[in-house]
């Protein structure tokens, strides 16, 4: 093994580090420096300091100062771990005039003061380990760090309040942006809302300010009714195909008069902006303040596209600009950065089949009930039973549908108790109805939340604790029949209630989008198990993800409201603005690479990187890697059978040495 | 060495990502574990040969445990799977060679789970200690391999 | 063959099954070229020789010495040592002699369990359980056979090596190609490669000459030659389901089981610069296998129903761990 | 011909025999094959579970055992009774789950020459038999005489439907295999919200206060939605509501007289069988009158499967695995 | 005083040996021991492993014939299997078999057995090998020699995949069949390896027959024992290679029984002599009475001599003509001298050329169906083949997946082992003697003795492969070494 024949011409420096006490307190420091000095100088120790803190300027100028006057070509620091110092000591190094990757930062505090007490046997283990040091320090290679331009323009996916938000700071800033949204106008959830807590304010009002900016922004690119179909590339290159699905409207001559909807004699349920509770025509825009303004023909329902015949909005149109034979656009986009802001689908209500929604007429799901509410809505904001006219008299709200529940997610899902307040304040206000809340805990965070709740517990809403059992239309008690009865444990009173209501509201969770997986696979990020996409860390980085040049907000990363979402959008903005005036971004140069000759191409390698980074040559029947594609995982370089990759940083002498290093294989016998 | 006072030598494999984070958090948090252990840091799990296993049993470890992010939430996406199909098989291969397959375990750990792998350190620890010294070579004879050989070869010629 | 001042050649068997020398023979004209350009002076299956005058020649005067077999005795260390001390160019030649080859198996189980078992098979007459004795008093005198060493070794174990020759046996192309070489040098026309280097193989595996069309690998089920018919002539054996040792196993056969057909068993040994073949081919294989739950991959893993044979059919006394546990204790 | 093993349980023969002569008739008429596992037990319907769980699992077992023995080309064993079906599956499910109790069980049935490797056999309710092998088209072309103007409560009780340990109904609060078969066969069939809570069970012996209020929120609830009777696929739900129907009446003051009868004796009736073959006037409360309103012909058209309000809001559709059941039917 | 000659290694017969000669009070020789120091282990490191990579593993008992392990393998692994392979199958295994033993038997003439011939057993040691034999009958015959060798090998390239070490054969068939061009190719060496064979024999006849010298050398007594043969024949008792029934005839020629692979068991046992690695198969029924001839002595013998006398025939019409003239010359069956197993060998090399051109010529032969896949659950099974060095037995055991759980093999050279020590005794008995002067050639004459069996040690060994050089140990009355005689 290469470890074994030494590297006599290696001159290295081992410095081991005091902390403090941090080690010293359970290492004797002193100690592991003078036997490295004995027993590992015959591979090439020529110094080895201890020092009370290495990180110290004065202890990086003495790594600096004996680089210089001892020619040290090689450095191995002993101290804490490499996540928190790597950089500090790289640095000196270079200083110096030594290439910063011949250095090596082992941790003897994270790994042994502070996890043992035993000081003979912490000692033998931070000797070992500094042993394990120098044998990987004998192969390191000195390397430079990979730069890369990266492109101004950014991908945003999604044109709820996130991706607008997000757009919106980085088109600001004079940089340029593409919205992709999947629906035919942006606006997301928060469009369908009425009111938003826990001010009330309309959220229409304050939300299509920002929709027209976005439409109208120099910056800003807009691709409704469009998606992402493939990405490819890496930071600072993303190379993006996004379809834009034909609205069989020719934009250039719609006006938005909106005289084709009024025509088109084809009515359909609208499952998406109106939740299933009212309905659109077969040429619509989802709302009237949709932007952009142009209407899509929504062919799987249009009588033309079923029977051939029809044609009332081509009839119409004053403008000649419905267009039945528009095809479907492929557009090629390239980007520096990406933002994912594709939002949440609420939990089907109809699984937790006990609460009887979609059998039980009078049953809502909270999306229902914000359409119920607004003006814009089919009942024009009149809270009424589905028959249509009919006022209850009584209502229940439950939280936690689908939320905090084995059955479903386990997960809270953090905006319902505050919705499910704000519905109770509606429904008083517009029907003076006997409003139950039925919550498991109240959960009211955040800026004049609790307030909120305060008042609505004022205005008399009635709150039983605890989880409701089921809702059923089987009255057996005189006063339920025709209704619907409420049966709960009231765990504050210790007793089984069955309240009859006439109308119920589920405030149903929040659930990740049905292709988040799907999503996270084409943009090469992580999941977590449901399907929420993983940010790199959970407090410190939370809106940059494990691949570089993705960033995410809202809703997609997790439940939260729309104050979060618009906090997180910025904030995704700022990263991305960050990067993009740095101009170019400098990458590990932890790569794997093929040598060619001793490939054989068998092709074991092809399927195993997740970032495409390995691409075939049939004609040469070689495979080869993309260097700027390569994180630098080293699976690959793992599984060839041929050993023909090799990957910098981590190569196998590296790794074998250091372990021939920690098993103290290749010591200077013990001096008699 | 008997039982007793057999402190085995292990060499655990982590992955930057989670499992080496783990082992920091395990540090900052002060939490102990034994000493026998001493860690290799790679960029993932799928960077794990079994040559290094194997190079590590047949150098005089007594064991060799490997860490990771947890399925599902690997940095680089899928590695992991990689891992653990290796795992599985370098565990059979060694058991045919007459290795217990327990010398060898495969860990996750996320990088908030410095307590997970502080006690899955202590147990592993245990647990081979429970087993005995695997006997290929000797960590501090400094000569590894060789250290067991000479034994076998003074006694070379067996009666047959 | 007359001593003429012509550099003196040998090659010698250990424990080998006389494979190599066949492999020799079978370079046909080329065996003329040997007999024009060298004097063989030592070769136990072609010609009678002298052990004396081995032992009588002075150290370093054999120019080429080709060592086939494993270390199996102590005898065959003696000679491994001898002809160390004799020659200049001493070439592990053969998978024997590189890495143990398939009598390597038989570090699977001590050499007591190997012997008992050879004595007491079905046909074996042996009622009162007789074993062959190191010594034994014939009515006539003292008889005596050697003892065994515990485990087999490599040359390289024993004495330094200057090539190594893998295959079992070498392929008479890559034979021819290496005197041709060796003789060109002595006429200081070529270079001979630095000491340690492979000769007579290629610097890739065996799919690098497998002419079968290949796809990205995935693998969702391993799968016994008999049992795959038809066999696709023409697809990578490996991909279907065949676990075949072609990726891992050094070029310079080209490929000849593949193309007939058969799956490579790994007879080349390890590719340059790899430490452990059934390393590499656990790891090559484990990472297409097309499954991420536990149990789906174990079921998989099923269709290798012999580990230690499929990784290290001929390399396990050349790999890392040399033997099996029950070897070493 | 659908080939079954068939575990009848005990109260085909007794107290379900209207249960059993239908199952009988309607099974040849579908061309189901019902072969019955020969020198069956107890299915270990008792409170033994709760005393020790060994000889109960091992009781439930046997069956299991015996019947592998006699699985010839097919791994299904079908139970017309929930009790049965239940604890047969759990048995075969349990004993996967817990190796540890599988070895027990299986060391028990050793001592016979028995032995029993769970997830062998497929363990289903007739109903789901009914539906899923046969399927409602085929069912549909049996129908001779349609069930028309016939108002029924589809009543399934607690123990098809839950655990329900592979995944074979449409729902655990609200299935609608039964709603759909009786559409099928011609009926109209009320969503019954009451149609998976408790029969009572064993209550009847244990509280019987308590049992009468179980019955009376069933028979009540069947009577509010003017059912002219109840539909079951258990023995034990039919027992408890027929033959304690007067008692609770007693107890509560009441005079309720709902016919509670056996889903496949009204498929037989649809079939053109005749009645008494098909074990009608076995039950307590005479389902004559009831069945009097077949007679009469001239049926209204079967009413959609869910009326859609023409004025009013829309109503969110069904769960697709609904969906495609009342797809069927409706075709 | 003591006279010491040194004979080392003993040469030209693959694998090794070493005899030990103890002489009483006069110096004659008292007894004679041949030690064989080898034990492979094959039987035990092949347990584990997949049967049919047997045909792979135990080519790697031997390179000199490794196809017949293959052979013998494959047709144990297809009883394993119980599976029949195709015809075409059987007889592309066939005729690759018949061209590796006209490469076989080639090499043994010309490279190890012919020499003491084609130089006299008193030619000069430097010349007494195949070059020298190439520098006496002249190059063009060298390249003659080298050319059936080669021919020989491109066969089994064509049909098993591999020179040395086929690996095509598994259970139930071929790996791949042949084309049309391959078999004409296989044809035209075929009918030119006839020629050569015929050459070869004419050669003999010139070199040895007309040379009284070593007629009386084979005829001599020196060489003769009258022992059991064993050979495997076809239905019609005609010498058979690759398949059929194995004979067995008595000292006097008496075919006293045949048996088919399953049944080796009930015909043949191995003697246990703690002074060798090797072990000594007897015939059973007759029984094991030491190293004795006779009819008494259940000592047999496995060789192309023994083929001949255990047959009725050749199957071909030429090897038939010299078969007869084989008996004719050396007057009748069967022939007990060891050194005419030279020429029967020869015999065996024109019958293999002639049905390699028989198969070659099979209209079956090209067929792409080589393969039956097994169905069967594999248990138990056994495959013979005509090593030329003696009848090959494969004995496998295996579990339901078809892994190896019991190995036992019989290799050719082994059933040679007891008349090997009864010739080497024989030798020694009638050359040393009081006084008499060792000479290099009256050594060699003792190697003759088992060169003539061509014994190959490397699969005899199978057990546990070793280099043993042979040395000669005469030792006195006394115990105390009189002389090593060591080759050299």
């Amino acid at each position: 093994m290469s470890g074994k024949n030494g590297h006599p011409q290696e001159r290295i420096g081992v410095y081991v580090c005091h902390c403090g006490s941090n080690i010293a307190g359970t290492v004797d420091v002193e100690q592991v420096a003078q036997w490295a000095a004995s027993r590992l100088q015959h591979r090439g120790v020529v110094i080895a300091r201890d020092y009370k803190f290495m990180c110290s300027s004065l202890g990086q100028e003495l790594i600096e100062k004996d680089i210089k006057e001892l020619g040290l070509t090689r450095v191995v620091v002993a101290a804490c771990s490499p996540h928190l110092h790597e950089n500090t000591f790289r640095t000196a190094c270079a200083r110096a005039g030594l290439n910063p990757y011949l250095c090596e930062l082992v941790s003897i505090r994270e790994q042994v003061s502070w996890v043992h007490t035993d000081r003979t046997a912490a000692t033998m283990k931070a000797q070992a380990i500094v042993a394990g040091g120098v044998e990987r320090v004998l192969h390191h290679q000195p390397l430079e760090p990979l730069r890369v331009p990266i492109h101004e323009a950014t991908l945003v996916v999604g044109g709820g309040i996130a991706g607008i938000q997000a757009a919106l700071e980085i088109a600001d800033a004079g940089y340029p942006v593409y919205l992709v949204e999947r629906e035919p106008s942006i606006g997301g959830h928060m469009a369908q809302f009425d009111k938003t807590f826990p001010t009330l304010d309309c959220a229409a009002c304050i939300l299509t300010p920002k929709m027209v900016q976005v439409g109208e922004h120099p910056n800003i690119t807009l691709l409704t009714w469009s998606e992402v179909e493939k990405v490819e590339g890496f930071v600072g290159n993303f190379t993006v195909t996004v379809r834009k699905k034909a609205r069989k409207v020719n934009t250039d001559l719609c006006t938005g008069c909106g005289i084709c909807q009024e025509k088109c004699p084809k009515k359909v349920v609208d499952e998406v902006y109106e939740a299933g509770l009212g309905y659109r025509k077969a040429v619509y825009t989802p709302f009237p303040q949709a932007v952009p303004k142009y209407p899509v023909i929504d062919v799987a329902n249009c009588i033309y596209f079923e029977k051939g015949t029809c044609k009332a909005c081509e009839k119409f149109c004053p403008t000649g600009a419905i267009d039945f034979n528009q095809q479907d656009e492929i557009l090629t986009l390239q980007v520096g950065n990406i933002v994912l802001a594709t939002g949440y689908d609420i939990f089907d209500a109809r699984r937790a089949s006990n609460y009887g929604y979609g059998r039980l007429a009078n049953v809502f799901t909270s999306l229902e009930m914000e359409r119920m509410c607004n003006a814009a809505g089919p009942t024009g904001g009149k809270i009424v039973l589905r028959d249509g006219k009919t006022v209850p008299k009584t209502v229940g709200i439950i939280h936690c549908v689908g939320s905090r529940d084995r059955n479903f997610n386990n997960y809270c899902s953090v905006i319902c108790c505050m919705q499910s307040l704000k519905f109770a304040h509606l429904v008083k206000e517009r029907t003076g109805a006997t409003v139950y809340n039925f919550y498991i805990d109240m959960r009211t965070p955040f800026k004049d939340y609790d307030e909120f709740y305060q008042r609505v517990l004022e205005e008399g809403t009635l709150f039983v604790r605890g989880k409701v059992a089921e809702v059923t239309d089987a009255a057996r008690l005189p006063g339920e029949e025709g209704k619907l009865i409420i049966q709960v444990e009231d765990t504050l009173i210790g007793k089984q209630r069955r309240i009859p209501v006439d109308m119920v509201i589920l405030s149903v969770g929040l659930e990740p989008r049905r292709d988040a997986k799907e999503v996270a696979r084409k943009f090469g990020i992580a999941c977590s198990a449901n399907g929420w996409f993983t940010e790199r860390h959970p407090k410190l980085d939370p809106v940059a993800t494990m691949t570089e040049g993705i960033f995410i907000a809202g809703c997609a990363q997790g439940p939260k409201d729309i104050p979060a979402s618009v906090a997180q959008g910025a904030a995704a903005a700022a990263r991305v603005l960050g990067k993009i005036r740095q101009k170019e971004i400098t990458l590990e140069p932890i790569r794997a690479s093929i040598d060619e000759s001793k490939c054989s191409g068998c092709r074991i390698c092809n399927g195993l990187c997740p970032f495409n980074a390995i691409l075939f040559h049939e004609d040469r029947m070689v495979s080869e890697i993309n260097p700027a594609l390569c994180q630098g995982c080293g699976t690959c370089v793992a599984a060839c059978p041929a050993g023909a990759i090799s990957g910098t940083g981590f190569s196998n002498e590296q790794i074998l040495a250091q372990i021939e290093g920690l098993l103290l294989l290749n010591l200077e016998p013990q001096p008699a | 060495m008997s039982h007793e006072t057999f402190e085995p030598t292990i060499i655990g494999f982590t992955c930057n990502w989670c499992s080496y984070r783990a082992a920091d958090l395990a540090g900052t948090s002060r939490l102990k574990y034994p000493p026998n252990i001493r860690l290799i840091r790679l960029m993932c799990s799928g960077r794990l040969d079994p040559t290094f296993v194997i190079k590590a049993l047949a150098s005089g470890a007594d064991g060799v445990l490997i860490t990771g992010c947890h399925p599902g939430e690997c940095h680089y996406l899928e590695q992991n799977y990689k891992a653990l199909r290796r795992y599985l098989l370098l565990r059979r291969t060694l058991a045919a060679l007459g290795i217990e397959p327990q010398r060898i375990k495969l860990v996750w750990a996320s990088a908030a789970e410095g307590a997970k792998f502080a006690t899955e350190a202590t147990a592993f620890v245990e647990e081979i200690r429970a087993l005995g010294p695997l006997g290929w070579g000797k960590s501090t004879n400094g000569k590894g391999l060789e250290g067991i050989l000479e034994p076998s070869q003074k006694g070379e010629e067996v009666a047959a | 063959m007359t001593s003429n001042g012509k550099p003196k050649f040998a090659m010698y068997w250990a424990a080998s099954c006389g494979g190599c020398e066949i492999a020799v023979l079978n370079i046909h004209e080329k065996i003329l070229d040997v007999d024009a350009n060298f004097e063989v002076v030592f070769w136990p299956v072609a010609m009678d020789a002298k052990y004396k005058d081995v032992e009588a020649m002075p150290d370093g005067s054999i120019l080429l010495t080709l060592f086939n077999g494993g270390i199996r005795n102590s005898e065959n260390e003696e000679m491994a040592h001898l002809l160390r001390r004799k020659s200049q160019i001493l070439v592990a030649f053969g998978s024997c002699a590189c890495e143990g080859c398939i009598p390597g198996l038989a570090n699977l189980s001590p050499v007591q369990e190997i012997i008992t078992t050879a004595f007491h098979t079905v046909s074996t007459d042996n009622p009162d359980g007789l074993l062959p004795q190191p010594e034994w008093s014939a009515p006539e005198g003292e008889l005596h056979i050697p003892r065994l060493l515990p485990r087999l070794k490599t040359l390289a174990e024993v004495v330094e090596v200057d090539y190594y020759m893998p295959g079992c046996p070498p392929e008479s192309h890559q034979i021819a190609a290496v005197i041709d070489l060796v003789i060109a040098a002595l006429q200081g026309k070529a270079e001979l490669p630095p000491k340690g280097s492979v000769i007579g193989a290629g610097n890739s595996t065996v799919c690098d000459e497998c002419p079968r069309a290949r796809n990205v690998k995935t693998i969702t089920a391993f799968r016994r030659i008999q049992d795959v018919a038809p066999l696709d002539p023409t697809l990578c054996l490996l991909e279907q389901g065949i676990p075949c040792n072609g990726p891992a196993t050094r070029s310079g056969c080209n490929a000849r089981c593949p193309r007939a057909g058969a799956q490579c068993i790994g007879c080349y040994g390890p590719a340059e610069g790899v430490l452990d073949y059934g390393a590499r081919l656990i790891s090559a294989f484990a990472s297409v296998i097309e499954a991420r739950e536990p149990e789906e991959i174990e079921r998989i893993l099923d269709g290798i129903p012999d580990p230690a044979g499929q990784f290290y059919r001929f390399n396990l006394a050349g790999s890392l761990l040399k033997a099996a546990r029950t070897v070493w204790k | 011909m659908n080939k079954y093993l068939y575990y009848p349980g005990c109260s085909m023969e007794t107290s379900a025999r209207a249960y059993g002569l239908s199952i009988a008739k309607v099974a040849s008429h579908l061309g189901i094959d019902l072969e019955e596992i020969d020198d069956w037990n107890c299915c270990g319907a008792t409170e033994y579970f709760s005393i020790n769980p060994i000889p109960a699992y091992s009781l439930i077992a046997r069956n299991l055992a015996l019947a592998t023995h006699q699985a010839n080309g097919t791994r299904t064993v079908v139970a017309p009774c929930s009790a049965c079906y239940l604890n047969l599956a759990k048995a075969d499910y349990y004993m996967a789950e817990r190796p540890a109790l599988g070895e027990k069980v299986n060391e028990a049935l050793a001592a016979g020459g028995l032995s029993y490797a769970p997830g062998t056999l497929i363990i289903r309710h007739l109903l789901d038999v009914i539906i899923h092998d046969i399927g409602l088209a085929r069912i549909k072309q049996f129908v001779v005489r349609p069930l028309y103007g016939l108002r029924v409560a589809p009543y399934l009780g607690c123990m098809v439907p839950r655990p329900d340990y592979y995944h074979r109904w449409s729902d655990h609060e609200h299935p609608i295999e039964l709603d759909v078969l009786l559409k099928a066969l011609g009926a109209e069939v009320i969503d019954f919200p009451l149609k998976t809570a408790c029969c009572g069970g064993h209550m009847p012996h244990i509280g019987p206060e308590t049992a009468f209020e179980l019955l009376r929120r069933l028979i009540s609830g069947a009577v509010q939605y003017q059912a002219d009777l109840m539909v079951t696929v258990c023995p034990m739900c039919q027992l408890n509501l027929d033959a304690y129907q007067g008692e609770m009446n007693r107890y509560f003051g009441t005079n309720y007289r709902m016919p509670i009868v056996f889903f496949t004796q009204l498929m037989g009736l649809a079939f053109g069988i005749e009645a008494k073959e098909l074990g009608f006037g076995l039950e307590l409360v005479s389902a004559a009158k009831a069945l009097e309103k077949i007679g009469v012909e001239a049926p209204p058209a079967a009413p959609p499967a869910r009326p859609r309000k023409a004025e009013g809001l829309p109503m969110p559709k069904p769960l697709p695995k609904k969906r495609a059941l009342e797809e069927e039917v409706d075709s | 005083m003591t006279q010491r000659i040194t004979i080392d290694p003993i040469t030209r017969l693959e694998g090794h040996g070493k005899i030990e000669i103890f002489l009483d009070e006069e110096g004659n020789v008292a007894n004679a021991y041949f030690q064989i120091p080898e034990l492979r282990g094959f039987e035990r490191f092949c347990v584990g492993r997949p049967v049919e990579e047997m045909p792979l593993l135990t080519n790697r008992i031997c390179g000199v014939c490794p196809e017949a392990h293959h052979m013998a393998a494959a047709k144990a692994a297809d009883a394993v299997y119980h599976v029949d392979p195709p015809p075409t199958a059987k007889k592309l295994r066939e005729l690759l078999y018949s061209a590796f033993y006209v490469t076989d038997h080639t090499t043994h003439f010309y490279a190890l057995g012919g020499p003491d011939f084609v130089m006299g057993p008193d030619a000069p040691v430097a010349e007494r090998n195949i070059l020298g034999v190439i520098h006496k009958v002249g190059l063009e015959i060298g390249s003659k020699v080298i050319q059936a060798r080669k021919y020989g090998h491109t066969v089994v390239e064509m049909i098993g995949g591999r020179k040395v070490h086929p690996c095509t054969s598994i259970p139930g068939g071929l790996t791949k069949g042949i084309t049309e061009e391959e078999r004409r190719q296989i044809e035209e060496m075929g009918r030119w390896a006839v020629e050569f064979a015929q050459f070869s024999l004419k050669l003999f006849n010139d070199i040895v027959l007309s040379n009284p010298e070593y007629v009386d050398l084979i005829l001599g007594d020196i060489y003769t024992h009258r022992t059991y043969y064993i050979g495997t024949v076809d239905a019609n008792n005609r010498v058979n290679f690759y398949d059929g029934m194995v004979s067995v005839v008595d000292p006097n020629g008496r075919r006293i029984g045949k048996y088919a692979p399953h049944e080796y068991t009930e015909w043949i046992a191995e003697h246990v002599e703690p002074w060798t690695y090797l072990k000594f198969p007897y015939l059973k029924k007759i029984g094991w009475k030491g190293f004795v001839d006779g009819e008494d002595s259940g000592v047999y013998c496995a060789t192309p001599l023994s083929r001949l006398n255990a047959a009725d025939g050749m199957a071909t019409p030429r090897a038939q003509e010299e078969y007869e003239r084989f008996y004719a010359t050396l007057g009748g069956k069967p022939v007990h001298q060891r050194l005419a197993t030279h020429w029967a060998r020869l015999i065996e090399l024109l019958y293999a050329a002639e049905r390699w051109v028989e198969l070659a010529t099979d209209p079956e032969i090209t067929s792409p169906h080589v393969h039956n896949p097994p169905t069967a659950t594999p248990t138990e099974g056994v495959g013979i083949v005509e090593a030329p060095r003696g009848t090959l037995t494969h004995h496998y055991w295996t579990d339901e997946r078809g892994i190896l759980t019991r190995v036992n093999l019989i290799v050719g050279t082994t059933n040679n082992y007891a008349p090997i020590s009864m010739s080497i005794q024989k030798a020694a008995r009638s050359l040393i003697r009081k006084g008499t002067v060792i000479t290099e050639g009256l050594l060699n004459r003792i190697e003759m003795a088992f060169r003539a069996y061509d014994p190959c040690f490397g699969c005899a060994t199978h057990s546990l492969p070793g280099q043993m050089p042979l040395e000669v140990t005469i030792r006195n009355a006394a115990g105390e070494i009189v002389e090593v005689l060591k080759r050299g």
